[in-house]
């Protein structure tokens, strides 16, 4: 009989973390209604949240390099997630997880849900426009501090506007 | 400059949902001791370790390394601890083979393991959150993209699927054994990440993956047949960025374009024997047949649906059973690496693809950007 | 972008990080209930405790490892051979801490110590229960003072204290 | 030891702070460009890039993942990374560079220490069924070393408050350093116990920052640079994990790297030490044999700033500028892994014979 003595290991780490300028900023703008990216000088690619930098061309970048991107875009790829059991885990239903470019960004807002239609109808390529908190409700929370900085404190979803659907070829390069 | 090198011994554990009859030193001593003694050799024999792993987060130790050390014999050697996400295990084979390459050292550990059942690696790739989407959920994007751009019928997927688990009835380390396993079974099972079904996806694994490289001095003393490293090869890329082609990501093309140049492969349909492709969603086979260009564009699911993938085919893929039956995520990596060197070493028992001369070992990681492969010969040149 | 604050006081050093209040920080607690299988040389000696029994292990050479591994750490070599050591044993290096953290064996000021039970060839780390430094010195012999409900971890010794002073 | 001579041609730090905003990519994108620029290269020249940082420090699984948008990773590249100290990373690309096929190398390390209060961290470092479940913490094993060191007789406190006065001063004038406080012995010796036998300061500080580095073969280093530092011997050793199976007060896992390293080949006259306490630095000089005329931390060390996961990478920065601005002839870094020196790294280095 093997022996199979188990031991229990709770492990709690609490980190603490400053938010980086880049981040700030987008946060604040999300506040006010408006969605921040930063345009690399070099390529001229559209981040979406701003990182402080451009991978591509290796520059960093500043808030000059700031630009204000459409709540409105297309969903260029999506999975709808049945949620697995874990330890935190508070989802217990199928959820929505889309890519989204909106107007003017060169890359996508990842992890959004998709409403206004029946979830077996959310599809890549067609259009959706942000769902916005009230302003009283919307928050700069929720933010990481790793670089990605997330809309969920602004925005709720993004619903679709019912224009027609954007083909494939126009946002094949788009699809994270 | 580069000497020849040679994975001369390999062994693994019995993969399982849970090993709860191991610590973690334990389950990598199993899979250490097998590849010693296939080596014919013992701990003192070792002149340096490699170990590889996924995150910490998923057992909860940082750099568990460094209490595994002396566990695998380390103790006054020099020791690695590689993390390339789940190309990790190719990306340790292949720096244990840089050390002997170099002419370093002439016998290199190489040991990659997860004991998954300690923790969850769910919980893990949410960075602790709430409404974690799993590997599956960043993988299937690309994976519906792939179907729509290649216009492959769904039930590819499906046959790898059933094609994996009934190999994997032959391999006795395997994780799952699924004898009734069916398209129709594959089809009915659960959509956990639409487009991916519950049996379209890899298990979560304990299990543990050791290799012996060697020298040529080593390997002429190995009681079995060596397998030759004619070629390995790393690329990444960023996870992100407007213009990222996820399907068939340019760090997986040069990464295999690198491995065929240096073993003077111009066909590798042609002139590999059997590949170990990290499959762990059945769509991937496909994708990696196309991604590392085995098959042309929209070729990758033509062969499977032909059955040139099956262990008797034209190009077998994944006669182990795959990441699809056996998902130690640290190990997985390396256990393609150590299967695809089995069969050129005429070792891979019932499993064993008949007349392998030259395999593939691949695996890739991160949100499908790192990328280690290697190519093994049963010959040195 | 190096906005960074030097600590004013200089004494940002592993044991206090010095605070920085700032309303743009974001905080996250990574939280999991692990379960760890322990395997029969661990596992034999967690059970062990329960019992109130302290276990090494016997190496070839017969030496005893204490706490018992299923290897030599200086070889490789497997190890199986569980004996009985201690419980008593002597105090060898320490060191005093003056504030424990919430992570610690006892809430109030303690010494970890590298203990060498009766019987054992290499020291075992722990905690040792005294009123302050003043009662700690090399060669003190020290005794387990046991937890009441054993947990199967090695807190079941809920500390070592002074054989001689009020043993558990 | 290989044939092929590897040089050092070009480094960069970021200034390690207690605290940063920036982001750990962002902070290792600045040591990139900068040590790519002082070497005169550009990132299409990199055949080979390594890297070294903790998911743990940050508290994010593939939390390294976002580090390799600062290594310039399109067109894809040829990359790996060790969940160690860039010191490791170096050493792989050393190793690398030995095949002969590439000839420029990229290593980097870094980290952020400020998210996490070490003695809350550190304990997931260790064995988790016999020390992680005692909180033990990396100021407690410290002090442990401390007292088995000063139990032989080799060392006092005063010799500890030594070490820490000197670091602080080299600290001083050191733009990277962050920790340039009380400097007089007597004052240090005045400072209560945190951890008795320790002070507070005795033990390194925590900081985040990055280092990098580009290594060429000796062919390419000649035309980069007048002035390449050549690795003339490097090799790591590991010991025993248990504090209480191994002594202490000594390494020899350092002793046998600086050996097979080739360290006591030829005198030294700088050695940049990795020891994140006082009572380190004197059992790794004693391991190493160096003498009194050896500048030890002339930087200021680990205790005037310690990027963890960068410090060791670090060392060899500030070992390789003194050998590049003829302050050394010969030089040696030195860096560590885990608790109590459990596992050490030895890098020679000198200018052109």
């Amino acid at each position: 009989m093997a022996d199979e003595t188990m031991m229990d290991d709770l492990v709690t780490l609490t980190y603490e973390e400053l938010l980086p300028p880049n981040t700030v900023r987008f946060a604040e703008a999300l506040v006010d209604g408006r969605i921040l990216g930063q345009r690399c000088h070099v390529c001229a690619r559209v981040y979406v949240p701003p990182k402080g930098y451009c991978p591509l061309d290796v520059v960093l970048l500043d808030a000059d390099d700031d630009v204000e991107v459409s709540d409105r875009g297309v969903v260029t790829g999506f999975t709808i997630v049945a949620p697995v059991r874990y330890y935190g885990q508070t989802k217990t239903e199928p959820f929505v997880y889309a890519s989204v470019l909106l107007d003017g960004a060169s890359g996508t807002l990842g992890g959004q849900d998709i409403t206004g239609v029946p979830t077996d109808q959310v599809h890549a390529g067609m259009r959706v426009r942000a769902v916005w908190k009230p302003k009283e409700e919307r928050t700069t929370k929720g933010q990481s501090a790793r670089g990605w900085g997330n809309v969920e404190g602004c925005i709720s979803s993004f619903e679709a506007t019912g224009e027609p659907d954007v083909p494939r070829a126009e946002f094949e390069e788009h699809v994270i | 400059m580069s000497r020849p090198a040679a994975i001369i011994g390999v062994g693994q554990t019995k993969h399982a949902k849970a090993r709860a009859d191991l610590s973690i030193p334990g389950l990598c001593r199993e899979a250490a001791g097998r590849a010693l003694a296939d080596a014919g050799l013992d701990w003192p024999d070792i002149e340096a370790v490699v170990i590889g792993k996924a995150p910490d987060a998923f057992e909860g130790i940082m750099q568990p390394e460094l209490f595994l050390a002396d566990a695998l014999g380390a103790t006054g050697k020099p020791m690695l601890r590689v993390h390339t996400a789940g190309s990790v295990g190719g990306s340790t084979v292949i720096v244990a083979s840089h050390l002997v390459e170099s002419g370093i050292h002439g016998r290199v550990l190489a040991v990659a393991w997860e004991k998954q059942s300690e923790g969850n690696a769910q919980w893990g790739l949410a960075g602790g959150r709430s409404g974690g989407i799993g590997a599956g959920g960043a993988f299937a994007p690309y994976i519906r993209a792939y179907m729509e751009r290649s216009r492959a019928p769904e039930y590819i997927g499906w046959q790898v699927a059933v094609k994996d688990r009934l190999n994997a009835l032959k391999n006795p380390y395997a994780h799952l054994q699924l004898a009734d396993i069916s398209l129709e079974k594959v089809k009915e099972s659960p959509m956990l990440w639409d487009p991916i079904h519950f049996l379209e996806s890899c298990p979560s694994s304990d299990g543990a993956c050791a290799v012996v490289i060697g020298d040529e001095d080593a390997a002429a003393a190995t009681p079995r047949p060596p397998a030759w490293v004619v070629a390995t090869s790393v690329r990444s890329e960023p996870s992100t960025f407007p213009g990222r082609d996820a399907v068939r990501p340019q760090a997986g093309v040069d990464c295999a374009h690198d491995v065929y140049r240096q073993a003077g492969i111009t066909d590798p349909k042609a002139q590999i024997d059997v590949a170990e492709l990290y499959v762990p969603f059945s769509w991937y086979e496909p994708m990696w047949l196309e991604g590392h260009d085995i098959a042309p564009p929209g070729g990758g699911w033509k062969m499977v649906d032909d059955g040139e993938t099956e262990i008797e085919g034209a190009f077998p893929v994944n006669p182990s059973g795959g990441v699809l039956s056996s998902n130690p995520i640290g190990a997985s990596g390396m256990l393609r690496m150590a299967e695809a060197a089995n069969q050129v070493r005429g070792q891979a028992g019932e499993h064993q693809v008949d007349g392998a001369r030259v395999s593939l070992g691949q695996a890739y990681g991160g949100n499908a950007q790192y990328f280690a492969m290697a190519i093994f010969s049963s010959t040195r040149s | 972008m190096l906005t960074g604050v030097t600590s004013s006081t200089g004494v940002a050093n592993l044991i206090y990080r010095p605070t920085v209040p700032d309303s743009q920080t974001v905080t996250t607690t990574l939280e999991f209930p692990y379960r760890r299988s322990l395997g029969p040389v661990v596992g034999g000696f967690m059970r062990a405790l329960g019992e109130h029994r302290i276990l090494g292990v016997r190496t070839p050479a017969g030496e005893v490892l204490v706490p018992p591994l299923e290897y030599d750490p200086r070889t490789g070599a497997a190890l199986e051979e569980l004996v009985d050591v201690g419980p008593g044993g002597v105090v060898g290096s320490w060191a005093w801490v003056a504030a424990p953290t919430r992570r610690h064996p006892l809430d109030h000021p303690f010494a970890f110590a590298l203990i060498t039970l009766d019987g054992a060839s290499t020291a075992l780390v722990h905690a040792v229960d005294v009123a302050g430094e003043g009662a700690m010195r090399a060669g003190m012999r020290v005794v387990p003072r046991w937890r009441d409900e054993p947990q199967g971890r090695i807190t079941d010794i809920e500390a070592f204290v002074p054989e001689t002073g009020g043993q558990g | 030891m290989p044939a092929t001579d590897i040089a050092i041609v070009g480094w960069a730090q970021t200034p390690a702070v207690a605290r940063t905003d920036a982001t750990e990519p962002q902070l290792c994108m600045q040591a990139n460009l900068a040590a790519i620029a002082m070497a005169g290269i550009e990132r299409s020249d990199i055949g080979f890039t390594c890297a070294g940082s903790c998911d743990y420090l940050t508290g994010g699984p593939f939390a390294f993942v976002q580090n390799l948008d600062a290594a310039g990773a399109w067109p894809p590249i040829a990359e790996s990374h060790v969940e160690m100290d860039g010191a490791w990373a170096l050493y792989e690309a050393w190793v690398r560079l030995q095949h002969g096929d590439i000839d420029v190398a990229l290593v980097f390390g870094s980290g952020k220490s400020s998210p996490s209060d070490p003695a809350e961290l550190y304990p997931q470092q260790l064995d988790p069924y016999y020390l992680e479940p005692l909180g033990l913490d990396p100021a407690s094993i410290a002090a442990l070393q401390a007292r088995a060191l000063l139990d032989t007789g080799r060392a006092t406190e005063r010799d500890f408050a030594e070490v820490v006065a000197r670091s602080r001063r080299d600290a001083r004038t050191n733009p990277n350093a962050h920790v340039r406080d009380e400097d007089d012995p007597e004052r240090l010796l005045a400072a209560p116990y945190t951890r008795n036998p320790l002070r507070a300061h005795d033990v390194a500080p925590v900081s985040d920052g990055a280092a990098a580095v580009v290594l060429a073969t000796a062919r390419r280093a000649r035309q980069l640079t007048e002035h390449p530092v050549f690795i003339r011997g490097i090799d790591h050793r590991v010991d025993v994990h248990q504090p209480g199976m191994r002594d202490l007060a000594t390494s020899p896992s350092t002793a046998d790297a600086a050996r097979r390293a080739g360290l006591g080949d030829a005198p030294v006259e700088v050695a940049e030490l990795a020891a994140i306490s006082s009572p380190q630095e004197l059992i790794v000089r004693d391991a190493m044999g160096l003498g009194d005329g050896v500048a030890v931390n002339p930087s200021g060390g680990p205790l005037g700033a310690n990027p963890v996961m960068a410090t060791g990478l670090i060392r060899i920065i500030e070992a390789a500028r003194r050998v590049a601005d003829g302050t050394a002839r010969r030089a040696v870094a030195h860096a560590t892994n885990g608790q109590a020196l459990q596992h050490n790294l030895v890098c020679v280095l000198e200018g052109e014979s």
